[in-house]
């Protein structure tokens, strides 16, 4: 155990697994940084975000790729040579331009298995920086997992603290199927307890972080931290809850799920995504559908409104899910007769 | 100049095209029975291609193809009846039906697949590329696409990404004239493919499609150059198809005789046996046989295909994932 | 009234719309076909499926415009010139492809709006043959409007009959803002009864296609006329439903989806996607946040399973939701206790 | 040969240039102070390119920019004040502070928006493009981008579909030698993009972009082919960011000296400076007077923004559609 970043966590399961397995290999746009322009430092980067740094010294060009700006085929590149006995870690430098990329994310890594009965293997794994909280504004902050998570064929995995960002990482990049991994932006400052050594957190198994009967609350990624101080909150009023962190959002872990709302029986889900077809309302549906006959108030859905990111930084503030609007909606379900 | 080929590549090659028309023809006739469900896009015309470029391929190569993929498919050495089943949607066919006719892979033949959306091959090529240049075995992949796909920014990325990374990559681009209902002369803007494909800093040669010989000695040389780690290489091929984009089409696009015209003009099985007759290489008995062959092999595959039994339900939930 | 086609009926709005606004123009693959090429007639298909046929000779090349297989830009040729004074309708010839031209879709014609604070006006509609059942395999059978509805700034609209067809398409085209319009690609040959001259349908509104106090069943574009079928079957017991046809489902009708379900209690949501952040799910869940006391029974959702679109007929015919599990969806609802 | 330009129009071309100079030079300071949230590309260096292009532009004319757009904005007429609010992203901004200095657009101006997404401003410029040419009087559609952008797919795709719908567009290509930490030499493979973009069928031509009179020129020549319906045409101009990629960048991949050198001797405003006092244009003391006018106006922008209100929290949920 020592305590890490989320980016440090991120960058020492790259290290190892590299380490481990010849095969696996990172691309992207600045992955390294530094290629061509004048540059004496071969590194000049490690990444816009620093999650590949120092890969480029320890592992050579072969391996950590600077590519061209062109999501599409970053993607493709990793997906063929994923095809082709290698495991392509791929870095789409925000979530946002899966929007580029979600052909060969969508249609062909996700597909291929399938379309081929079995035949085909693609263990590729898709890195993607999400979330809003920086003042990147519309096009640099949105969710994106909600899509992802509606696809058959992909995995998605959103760590929510250092440990599990190391522990998914693992998993993911070992994981025979395609996966995309979301990072939150505004989390790979935070710090926290990493195992050392190998450290898989399995894929499928949500984490359940507090334990009470008032009510169950649902978050995954960023949402898991708010719903944590929400709670603070709420425990002086004797008010405690189970909270589930997902880790996974697909596999999704229903059991976890069930077994919490049948003990509460009240329910809120946090979800950073806008609120149709979100992750929010999967699991409300979800509940809604496997969990009715234990439900004893109505599923609270916690989510960012039905528009586009702001700028300014008040606006994004209020934009974003926080303890608040947790809190708020803990007390709704738990007072509900 | 022309690279010599022993009498039984040259054997090979003509069964192979042989192979690849009659499985086509074939279709066609079976298409109307309605026993065939979905897209099918008929390679029949291209053959050449498919041989010529693939005569240079072993298993441990790769190709990534398109939509109209049965002649790479055949070519690459897939298994036909395999092949026929999964068009008929049988439980025995290379996909156990899952992927029907635009969905064809063979990844032990290293047959990447037949691929629905167009130009989304180029980039799986060219990540095969980087993984056969990691091995450096001097493998290649090659990727098959149309005048069409060269207009789809998935492939001018994928060009300048393995341009970029100096990979083993040939893009091999078919052109037919038509991307479905429109000319290749109104949708490619400068009207070169090849010239356009050299701008970006790729090896490009333009040779005849239908003549069987003009693709191999023009693969001979880009593979040459591929293969001794020179970079990626464009080879365009003209050539033609015999029947519409897929089954049923009208084509009110092309001139009333165009077809009858390419058949008689650039049927790369005639000018094939024009050629081997000239030069004394082969004689009319040997190629006569291997029709014979071929015919009662196809005739086997449609009637295995037929005689298969459908996937069962449970199929419908299998191999989304290795575990989940 | 006239009998027409579900074409048709789309045609026609087509023809009616560039009649009336000489700013409206459509571009995409084929949308006339024989640009270029050795043929002697210049209208060589009016699109893959038929929907803009006639349009060329009508309006001429200026306003009909055949474009090379480039789906980003496709979209973007219609954003920059919605931006610009026109109003663009864009043909993606298979919904599926939506996945290359994202960008353009959820990150530009999306946002200009918000990100402008107002001052942007994208008018927009980009036209998605979507859904199963023509044996055409996983890149081209995917529904693809639940990725588009979870979209702040973009509208969806899913006909389910000729009728809505054209007064659906007319809407979109004079809406101001991007709308992306989904026709199912099983139900071009489907006929029914069209309004003649101008119909317009408005957004929003949902259609309450039966009436019974047994249950709700909300459906969506091909869904909906499954779920029909289930009702008569239905009717032999005695069950009698409500059946919603959301018609468009962003906008989403909530007042007609809860008045109903505050009168039967049971709801069977419909809905071709996969179950994960799908349609059916964000009506469950959204059923189980704001209708919650009038549940009595668990929200049904029918969908197709979590798995891509099987090529083989019989494996495409089951994967793909129909009458009888609707049926059996109702008869589980309605005898829950 | 050079086009003969008013006293006037180089009074205001200087303005415009040091106008854009002065906005960025404050900025760098100002966002030291953390009063400026989120990301900003500065613009500083590459002032000519914008400045030397929209000057052959009016109101009417569209220009689609980049992440890198306040220079763009500026030379395109944009109002400094708003486009200062909207980087401090305050209620009075051109877009109420939503959209931030990535996404600063003037629609009345014919500023259809910076870009934060690159390379998506290239198919919404042909877009326009064709909207001017369906009008059919004249206007233009400029996509600016820079070395990076055009590696990427949508670029190609439009430029593609520009030339097979013979639109007037201009694709500006912004060389300054690195996307974000990469360098051009490396991601643009075959490391010439006047004449990779020339293959597409488009009038290309290079220039220097540090020369305002060269860019000029060059537009004219450009303008001239695009404005008689003669089809879209490609410019490179080679240029220099004087900051980092966005503001906090290290530049480790940039050498030690290179940005002193690049002011030294690639600084716009030095070299138009020289120019018209060489040929006797303009006077020092008039070129003077317009620095002083500029900063004053920098100081009163940011006096004004900082004192301007933040958007309301109703804000976050408005402008999301027309009508819902
Ligand atoms: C991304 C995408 N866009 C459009 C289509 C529909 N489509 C299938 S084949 C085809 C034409 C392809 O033309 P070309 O590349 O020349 O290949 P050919 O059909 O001539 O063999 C089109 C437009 C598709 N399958 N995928
Ligand atoms: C689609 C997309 N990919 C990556 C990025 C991140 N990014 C922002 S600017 C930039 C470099 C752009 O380089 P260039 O086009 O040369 O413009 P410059 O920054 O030099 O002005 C990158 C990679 C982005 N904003 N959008
Ligand atoms: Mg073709
Ligand atoms: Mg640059």
């Amino acid at each position: 155990m020592a305590i890490k970043s989320y980016r440090e966590a991120l960058n020492e399961a790259l290290h190892a697994e590299m380490e481990r397995d010849p095969t696996v290999f990172v691309c992207g746009e600045d992955v390294s940084g530094g290629a061509g322009g004048t540059s004496g430092e071969r590194e000049a980067s490690g990444g816009i975000f620093g999650v590949t740094a120092g890969l480029l010294p320890r592992f050579g060009e072969q391996r950590v790729i600077d590519t061209p700006i062109s999501e599409n085929a970053i993607v493709g590149l990793a997906v063929g040579a994923s095809l082709a006995g290698k495991r392509g870690i791929a870095e789409i430098m925000f979530a946002d331009f899966l929007g580029l990329a979600l052909d060969q994310t969508m249609n062909q890594a996700a597909k291929f298995r399938y379309m081929s009965g079995g035949k085909a293997k693609c263990p590729v794994v898709i890195r993607v920086p999400y979330g809003a909280g920086m003042n990147m504004a519309a096009q640099h902050s949105q969710t994106m997992y909600q899509i992802i998570t509606s696809i058959p064929g992909l995995k998605v995995a959103m760590p929510s603290n250092p440990a599990d960002a190391k522990g998914l990482l693992t998993s993911a990049i070992r994981d025979d199927d395609p996966v995309v991994f979301f990072e939150h932006k505004a989390m790979y400052g935070r710090k926290g307890d990493v195992p050392d050594g190998e450290y898989l957190v399995p894929f499928g198994q949500a984490a359940l972080l507090r334990s009470g009967d008032s009510a169950t609350i649902i978050a995954m990624g960023r949402m898991v931290s708010f719903a944590e101080k929400a709670l603070e909150a709420l425990a002086a009023d004797n008010i405690r809850c189970d909270l589930i962190d997902l880790r996974t959002t697909s596999p999704l872990d229903e059991e976890t799920i069930l077994d919490s709302v049948e003990k509460t029986g009240r329910v809120v889900v946090v979800d950073e995504c806008p609120p149709r077809c979100s992750l929010a309302s999967d699991i409300a549906g979800f509940i809604a559908t496997h969990g009715f006959s234990s439900l004893r108030a109505p599923v609270a859905q916690v989510t960012a409104p039905h528009s586009p990111v702001p700028f300014s930084k008040d606006l994004e503030r209020s934009y974003v899910p926080g303890p608040t609007e947790i809190e708020a909606a803990v007390r709704r379900v738990v007072s509900y007769k | 100049m022309p690279v010599q080929q022993s009498r039984d590549q040259l054997l090979g090659a003509y069964r192979q095209m042989k192979t690849i028309r009659e499985f086509e023809e074939r279709l066609h006739k079976e298409i109307m029975t309605g026993e065939i469900a979905g897209f099918t896009h008929l390679y029949s015309g291209q053959e050449a291609v498919a041989v010529g470029v693939c005569a240079h391929l072993d298993a441990r190569d790769y190709i990534v193809s398109t939509h109209r993929g049965h002649g790479h498919c055949i070519a690459k050495g897939c298994n036909i009846k395999g092949m026929m089943a999964e068009i008929y949607g049988r439980a025995t066919g290379l996909g156990k039906g899952k992927g029907g006719s635009m969905h064809i892979a063979d990844f032990d033949k290293g047959m990447l697949g037949a691929n629905g959306i167009v130009g989304a091959g180029a980039p799986i090529a060219v990540g095969a590329a980087l993984s056969a240049k990691l091995d450096g075995e001097g493998r290649v992949a090659i990727s098959f696409g149309g005048d069409g796909s060269v207009n789809q920014g998935a492939v001018f990325e994928a060009m300048n990404m393995a341009v970029v990374l100096k990979l083993p990559a040939i893009f091999v681009v078919e052109n037919n004239g038509y991307s479905e209902h429109t000319g290749a002369d109104y949708a490619v803007g400068s009207k070169d493919i090849a010239a356009r494909s050299e701008a970006f800093g790729m090896k490009a040669l333009r040779a005849d499609g239908s003549d069987y010989f003009a693709v191999y000695d023009a693969m001979a040389e880009l593979l040459d150059h591929a293969r001794s780690g020179k970079g990626p290489c464009v080879a365009e091929f003209t050539t033609t198809r015999f029947f519409g984009h897929f089954e049923g089409d009208p084509q009110k696009y092309r001139a009333k005789d165009e077809v009858k015209r390419h058949r008689e003009e650039m049927d790369c099985l005639k000018i094939f046996r024009a050629a081997v007759s000239r030069n004394r290489a082969l004689d009319a008995g040997a190629l006569n046989a291997i029709d014979e062959e071929v015919l009662a092999l196809i005739d086997e595959a449609v009637a295995e295909a037929r005689a298969a039994p459908f996937p069962s339900k449970e199929e419908i939930t299998t191999d989304v994932y290795v575990s989940y």
